[in-house]
């Protein structure tokens, strides 16, 4: 313990970890004929660069909050919930529900309400899984997996056949009412009498994505639940000790699990697309994982993690738009910067610790 | 400078986003001109690669599928000087060309092929993801047959509900297997990747295979029976080099929008009763004589 | 439901399951050893790329399984330096192998050929030639144009009749399930088979299973044994990779003709659901791989289930295997224990 | 073999020593578990090594055992020196060790616990069934049988702890490490084992033994070292000292090794238990029928082999009945009758209706051990309304709440924010005692608390034990130390084959006659059988 100050650990580590998921990007990107120098130009001005990247950025982040927050609190009770995918898949299905259903005048009125769908369906996609695992011991990874596979085919046959407009080609729900709009962050910096990030699909949901994390870290490090989830996850033994129930804590966490990730539907099918898509979490789900785990299970570190993979998925889609790399190189990047930061950052650490305790010894 | 966006599936899809690409191509070749292109890279960005062309001055902007419908519907509006193509879909603005395939023409002449070339009597479809689009495809393709032989059995089946429906050749040649040991002899793949399973099985098993979209028939000669060539490459070149004129075109057999591809590797395959019977069914279709339903204007199919 | 109709069935799960077969041993070594493993996916997939690719500039499928090896074991490279070395998180370590696989097999296909991360059909025609005439004219200065043509005219496994398999189709059902069902399969297929009772023979018959296992239960007895902990967790994790190897290549030589970017298609994560579902354990790997296998071969040949009233839309019978997995894992299978130490990595010094 | 079979003559005093350390450090991260530390151990000889939680006897071992590496200082064997890089040289120099926590493989049979690592070839075959052979006469030679055949997690811990020393023997060490052997043993095992040591010292083996029981040290040692806070502070003859010195050079200053107590005053019946059976999830009937009460006031102590329900009923009582297990029998408490199933059947139910624990295992059940020791304080009791309002805790309550408890029962280092897994057994015991005692239980349940503690931890536990008592609350003590059950209860149970033996006073019984009972032997047989050997 102490071999290095905490500032070190939590700033240096990843930072070097980057550079170094960089610096092998780069490689591959000259080993296939391009410049490395005007990809990463391109990637941090599309991303980074105006108020436009940014918003996609931020759009794009707010999906990963949601689902790595969901990924994350499941993690705590030791529970490696794979299913994101199927549960913001179907988080998506209870926002189209709520929307084209019930007569909402306002979106301030359609928010909470479509929050409300959306988590439900989200919980209610991992509630079986929860209770497979809890009361029959069934994997959670399988029937996560599975789960998600099921998903799939219910919204592809639901879209298909039951929401799909007559005549329409495109298996899609209706468009959402108008009045049900979210508002954009650029309708709302407008209204404040300046332009930002114009045309970008950046909505309330950002906010509700931050606000979430804060309640999640409130639930997890400060909540007596969550002192039962965390407790649980490190040992069921000392949890049965101490009069916590295995059931009630896998079925809860996996339930808010399920919800976070509904809620995801918030923003990629009430704010931005405002309908329902086949395929409309194209992999946030699995992405969850990856900022789940790189943020430490913390939800500050979600967070950054999220802004990153936002970052990256902006920058790399720009770089595909607008140069000839193959958008493939982006999936490499990720790849190697989830490898670094997350699975490689004792590689920067053991020498970085090694430093500080040669420094202390000399200093003291 | 004219531009063309690719969607998801991206430009090399074996499909109809290689088919549009290759329109493109033409389009150099002949011209010696240039132009955008842009592949999707998620749903977010529709309508970002929309506005940012626009913004450019790209113009024409052509787009291939359906998914664009909806986005170009909303942006289209705010740039009245730049004319949209859209393929696939319709859309109605007044600077909106939608170019629409009637792809149940085209697999009518297939399913005809099919039936004639069929010993056993039983032919397959594959299909990808089942979505209204194929259906379209599959509809077809069953009225031809059961015209040309009304007794006839069609097995039919489709490859999965994500998108990995779309790339798994492994899962389609299983399928295209089931269907041979079920006495299929001849298959129509409609299934972008998974179709190159599903040709490969057949020609392994030693049965016909169907082709889509693009001309497959080079892909295993002598075994390829045809391709339902459905002539996005046309669309674009078309866009490219005429302009867009708003509205709605139909790319239909008449048009050459779709066809059934006959070429030195298939040849030896299309028997001169065959290829009357094609003509025939050609000519009727272009007179009106025999009417394709489409599935999408009533989500139903008259034959099975 | 007729003898053939159940034969045939037999014979697509066959081979269904087989790369499922291959992968979920590879999962079980590595896992067995202590180091979790969901980057099964990536290595299939980057081995069905490099085996495609090889054999498709070669024209020679051994070469290409070869290839498909060492693709595969690079990963495991990866996977081992990052989990065991740098005692990593293997899961993160796993999810970036998915990844990595994914993008590099596309970003090397298309810049080898040019055709959007797809590798030429590996059937003799044009498409292939033109790859293969560069090394195929190498070869002749060394072998004469018979030798570089006899060495260059298989890209890609076939299927072999096994002896008597035609003879013995007249005996009822048993002759019949061994023409149809045993015989007619790639050469990795019973490879994949052999596998099974092979690793139950390494696993609980010689001293390396018995230090495999129990690294991946205890690793402190191993060690305080006097054996290196990381010694053996690369082991399992390279055997692993070259597993993955020849499930990648019998997806991409024997199953099919090339490769199709995201080929695997998510049979990575089957394949670990299957581990599970086989508590570990080598037959009931063989079992789980059968089972899905199995019920996706029957989904494939009952694509719309008639049952007079309605029909079962398509929809739900591709989502069939996945539902009957869930209800099977509720009813039948209890609480499946992983190793102890697995996903831990080993430390003796906090 | 050949070692083993040597007739075991004394070396000749010249002999270079078995062991030697020079100037031994390591230090984890910033903690410097052990301070240039020498060491001296003759052969044939039996040399213990005391000292308190954490003075880093098990590092130096360690070391020795080549599983750490030191950072500074030399080791010689047999006069020689040696690098130990890791196990496997130790191993070949003749060393073994039995680590205070097993390193068994618990799904493994004893026989692949033994080959493991020591294996003659690449089949397993002839390696396992040359151990089998080997084993048989290493059982003959040393009274050590296991059935080789069975799995390690069903062995008792005794049981466990023979094969770790068979494999030591089995890879003919000539020096063994034995840390903590006894912990975990009852007093006959302890007895066997310590047969076992002699036998192996008159055969020339030299055996570094590390304890925390002073008799232990006395009774077999011929030499004896002391650490403290990571330096050797004496290195004496056994014969030469005494325990209350050795205690003092351990802990720093002077420790009752007795407990000073009152007689009791027990009140009304706290709890009363009635005819409880249970048949576990397996079909085993582990409780057949036990009848027992405990006053207000007194310390009922339970005395037993582990193994024989006290574990069962401690969780039963506790709330937490194994999962799929059948209960029947009535409990109650103040009068009132226990639920011993369904939702009223949970550890924070009957936690308010009074009951504290402190569970036998603290690592498993009474610790989360990546949780901070102020974390590990309000554990069991984090929804009780002075830690925290509605749904939120109160950190800022918990951790004054903490650092009293830490202050009062002395935990080192004095910091709740250090995880438990970084405190010391000893000090993870008095986190557990300390929340659990000053909840000021009426009814505490305590198993085995002072398993690995040092004797200075010991001392206070059982202070705050009796004190306790005399508050007029009611214990139940279940615990494998007979010298423990003796010198702390008032009232004394042997539990044997899930029954209750019988019941004695302490002042009217002896540890033989416990012994017997434990042993499942009628207290009228025991009355003929006075003179039994050891149960072993
Ligand atoms: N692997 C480790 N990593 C970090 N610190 C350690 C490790 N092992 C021991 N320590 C620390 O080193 C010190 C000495 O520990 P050690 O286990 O040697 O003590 P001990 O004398 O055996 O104590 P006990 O009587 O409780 O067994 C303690 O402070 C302990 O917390
Ligand atoms: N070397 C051996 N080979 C085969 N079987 C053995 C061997 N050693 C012990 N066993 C078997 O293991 C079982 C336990 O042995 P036994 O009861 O003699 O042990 P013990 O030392 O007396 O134990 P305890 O002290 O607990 O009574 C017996 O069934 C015995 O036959
Ligand atoms: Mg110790
Ligand atoms: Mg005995």
């Amino acid at each position: 313990m102490n071999k290095m100050p905490k500032w070190a650990d939590v700033i240096l580590t990843p930072l070097i970890s980057l550079v170094l998921a960089m610096a092998i990007s780069a490689l591959v990107i000259l080993a296939i004929g391009e410049s490395p120098v005007e990809a990463l130009t391109t990637m941090i001005d599309g991303a980074l660069g105006s108020s436009y990247g940014w918003g996609f950025t931020l759009y794009y982040a707010t999906n990963f909050i949601f689902t790595g927050l969901a990924v994350m609190v499941a993690y705590h009770a030791s529970l490696f919930n794979i299913g994101g995918e199927g549960q913001a898949a179907m988080g998506g299905l209870g926002v189209a529900l709520v929307l084209l259903s019930l007569p909402l005048p306002h979106w301030a009125l359609a928010l909470p309400a479509a929050m409300i769908g959306a988590a439900l369906f989200g919980a209610a996609w991992a509630l079986i899984p929860a209770l497979l695992q809890a009361k029959r011991g069934s994997h959670i990874v399988i029937t996560t997996i599975m789960f998600n596979f099921i998903a799939a085919a219910a919204l592809n046959y639901i879209l298909v056949n039951l929401m799909r407009p007559v005549g329409s080609m495109d298996p899609a729900s209706a468009r959402f009412p108008n009045e049900t709009h979210l508002p954009k962050l650029s309708d709302m910096a407008l209204s404040l009498g300046f332009e930002w990030g114009k045309n970008t699909p950046v909505n309330i949901s950002f906010f509700v994505a931050v606000l979430a994390c804060a309640l999640v870290w409130l639930l997890i490090w400060r909540g007596r639940l969550g002192f039962e989830i965390r407790a649980f996850g490190k040992s069921e033994p000392a949890a049965l000790y101490a009069g916590i129930n295995p059931v009630r804590i896998t079925v809860t966490a996996m339930l808010i699990s399920g919800g976070l990730a509904g809620l995801m539907a918030i923003n990629n099918v009430m704010g931005e697309a405002e309908r329902l898509v086949l395929n409309a979490v194209e992999g946030a789900g699995f992405i969850g994982i990856a900022v789940a785990l790189m943020g430490r299970n913390h939800p500050l570190g979600v967070f950054l993690a999220a802004l990153l993979f936002g970052f990256l998925y902006q920058g790399g889609g720009e770089l595909a738009l607008w140069t000839s790399i193959p958008r493939e190189l982006i999936i490499v990047i990720q790849a190697l910067v989830i490898l670094f930061t997350g699975a490689l950052d004792n590689m920067v650490r053991m020498p970085l610790e090694r430093m500080f305790l040669a420094m202390r010894k000399r200093g003291a | 400078e004219p531009a063309l966006i690719f969607d998801l599936g991206g430009k090399f899809d074996k499909s109809f986003n290689e088919a549009a690409f290759m329109g493109a191509q033409r389009w150099v070749e002949e011209t010696g001109g240039t132009y955008k292109e842009l592949e999707m890279q998620s749903e977010a960005q529709r309508e970002q690669a929309l506005r940012r062309l626009a913004e450019t001055g790209a113009n024409p902007i052509v787009m291939t599928g359906f998914a664009f419908g909806d986005v170009l519907n909303q942006v289209a509006p705010d740039y009245p000087d730049t004319q949209f193509a859209i393929i696939d879909m319709v859309v109605e603005q007044p600077n909106v060309q939608s170019v629409v395939f009637t792809e149940e023409q085209g697999s009518y002449l297939a399913g005809i092929m099919a039936a004639m070339a069929s010993q056993s009597g039983t032919v397959g479809f594959i299909g990808g993801m089942d979505i209204p689009l194929i259906h379209k495809f599959e509809c077809g393709f069953a009225q031809g047959f059961k015209a040309a032989k009304p007794d006839g059995t069609l097995l039919i089946n489709y490859t999965g509900t994500t998108p990995a429906a779309w790339n798994d050749p492994v899962k389609g040649g299983e399928l295209a297997k089931a269907q041979i040991s079920q006495g299929a002899d001849v298959i129509y793949a409609a299934a972008g990747g998974t179709g190159i399973g599903v040709l490969q099985a057949a020609a392994d098993g030693g049965i016909l295979s169907i082709g889509v979209d693009s001309n497959q028939n080079h892909l295993h000669p002598g075994k390829v029976l045809t391709s339902m060539v459905k002539r996005v490459d046309n669309a674009v070149y078309d866009a490219f080099t005429n302009g867009v004129e708003p509205g709605v075109k139909v790319m239909d057999l008449k048009a050459g929008g779709v066809d059934v591809a006959i070429d030195d590797n298939n040849k030896p395959l299309v028997t001169p009763e065959m290829q009357a019977a094609v003509d025939d069914a050609k000519a009727k279709i272009a007179s009106g004589e025999i009417a394709v339903h489409d599935y999408m204007t009533d989500n139903a199919c008259p034959v099975r | 439901m007729d003898l053939n109709t159940v034969l045939q069935i037999l014979d697509s799960a066959v081979r269904l399951m087989t790369p499922l077969l291959l992968a979920c041993l590879a999962g079980l070594y590595s896992e067995r050893a202590g180091v979790f493993d969901i980057g099964l996916e990536g290595k299939m997939l980057m081995a069905a790329f490099s085996a495609a690719t090889v054999a498709a500039l070669t024209g020679n499928v051994w070469l290409g399984a070869a290839a498909g090896l060492l693709g595969a074991l690079m990963l495991s490279a990866v996977h081992g330096i990052a989990s065991i070395t740098f005692r990593g998180n293997q899961l993160i370590s796993g999810v970036a192998i998915n990844f990595l696989a994914s993008g590099l097999t596309v970003l090397l296909g298309q810049k080898i050929f040019g055709l959007g991360g797809r590798t030429p059909s590996l059937t003799p025609g044009a498409e292939l030639e033109t790859q293969l005439a560069p090394f195929r004219a190498w070869l002749t200065g060394i072998t004469g144009p018979d030798g570089a043509a006899a060495l260059t005219a298989t890209p890609r496994f076939g299927e072999i009749t096994l002896p008597l398999a035609e003879a013995a189709r007249g005996v009822p059902v048993i002759g019949s399930l061994y023409a149809e069902v045993v015989s007619g399969h790639s050469i990795l297929v019973y490879v994949a088979f052999a596998m099974v009772p092979l690793t139950w023979w390494v696993l609980y018959r010689t001293r390396f299973g018995l230090r495999l296992r129990a690294v991946g239960e205890n690793p402190a007895s191993v060690d305080t044994a006097g054996v290196s902990v990381t010694r053996l967790r690369f082991a399992a994790v390279a055997i692993a990779g070259l597993l993955c190897g020849l499930a990648g290549a019998y997806l991409a030589t024997g199953l099919s003709a090339g490769f199709v970017k995201e080929m695997t298609a998510g049979r990575g994560f089957i394949a670990l659901a299957a581990l599970i579902f086989a508590k570990w354990r080598p037959w009931g790997a063989l079992g789980a791989t059968f089972l899905f296998g199995l019920l996706e071969a029957v989904a494939n040949r009952y694509p719309n289930l008639d049952l007079g009233i309605v029909t079962v839309p398509s929809m739900f019978m591709n989502a069939l295997p996945y539902i009957l997995t869930v209800i099977i894992l509720a009813g039948f299978v209890g609480r499946a224990i992983p190793p102890r130490a697995g996903g831990e990595p080993y430390v003796k010094e906090r | 073999m050949a070692a083993m079979t040597q007739s075991g003559g004394r070396p000749e005093t010249a002999a270079p020593a078995a062991i030697e350390l020079r100037g031994i450090s390591k230090a984890f991260g910033s903690v410097q578990a052990n301070r240039d530390i020498d060491l001296r151990v003759e052969r044939g000889t039996i040399h213990g090594i005391i000292g308190e939680n954490g003075a880093g006897k098990s590092t130096l071992m360690s070391i020795l055992y080549g599983f750490y590496k030191p950072d500074a200082g030399e080791i010689l064997v047999g006069g020689r020196p040696l690098t130990i890089t890791d196990s496997q040289t130790a191993i070949r120099a003749g060393i073994g060790m039995v680590f205070q926590h097993f390193k068994l493989v618990q799904n493994f049979t004893v026989l692949e616990n033994i080959v493991l690592g020591a294996e003659d070839g690449r089949l397993l075959r002839p390696s396992l069934s040359k151990a089998r052979g080997v084993l048989r006469r290493l059982a003959q030679d040393y009274e050590l049988n296991v059935d080789p055949d069975e799995v390690v997690e069903n062995l008792s811990v005794g049981h466990q702890q023979r094969v770790e020393i068979l494999k030591a023997l089995y890879r003919q060490a000539d020096i063994l490490i034995l840390d903590e052997p006894t912990g975990v043993l009852t007093p006959a095992e302890a007895d066997h084992l310590f047969r076992i040591l002699e036998g192996l010292r008159a055969e020339g083996k030299t055996i570094i033994l590390i304890t925390h029981k002073l008799r232990e040290i006395m009774e077999i040692t011929d030499t004896v070292s002391v650490m403290r806070r990571g330096e050797m502070v004496a290195s004496v003859r056994t014969a030469d000292t005494s325990p209350e010195q050795l205690a003092e050079l351990m802990v720093g200053r002077k420790v009752l090794l007795n407990v000073q107590k009152a007689p009791a005053t027990p009140g009304k019946p706290v709890l009363e238990i009635r005819n409880l059976r249970m048949v576990d999830a397996a079909g085993v009937e582990r409780l057949r029928g036990i009848d027992l009460d405990i006053r207000a006031g007194e310390i009922l102590g339970i005395a037993g082999v582990s193994g024989n329900g006290q574990t069962q009923l401690l969780e039963i009582l506790g709330g937490y009945p194994e999962k799929g297990s059948t209960l029947s029998g009535e409990v109650r408490m103040n009068g009132v009758p226990l639920p011993l199933a369904g939702a009223g059947c949970n550890a924070a139910e009957r936690r308010r209706e009074g009951i504290g624990h402190i569970p036998e295992d603290r690592q498993a059940e009474g610790l989360i051990m990546d949780f901070s020791a102020w974390e590990n304080v309000a554990f069991g009791y984090h929804d009780r309304p002075e830690y925290g309002r509605g749904p939120l805790l109160d950190q800022a309550a918990i951790r004054a709440d903490a650092e009293g408890k830490i202050r009062r029962f002395d935990v080192r280092p004095p910091n709740p924010g250090l995880a438990a897994r970084n405190f010391s057994g000893g000090n993870q015991q008095k986190i557990v005692v300390a929340r659990e005692i000053e909840r000021n239980p009426d009814l505490l349940l305590i198993g085995q608390p002072t398993r690995g503690v040092d004797i200075g931890a010991i001392e206070f536990i059982h202070k705050r034990i009796v004190e306790l008592r005399d508050a007029g609350k009611a214990i139940l003590l279940v615990s494998v130390e007979l010298d423990e059950i003796m010198s702390l209860a008032d009232r004394i149970a042997v539990m044997f084959d899930g029954r209750i033996m019988g019941e004695r006073l302490p002042g009217d019984t002896t540890t033989g006659e416990l012994g017997l009972l434990m042993a499942g032997v009628d207290a009228n047989a025991a009355l003929q059988t006075q003179d039994l050997p050891r149960v072993s």
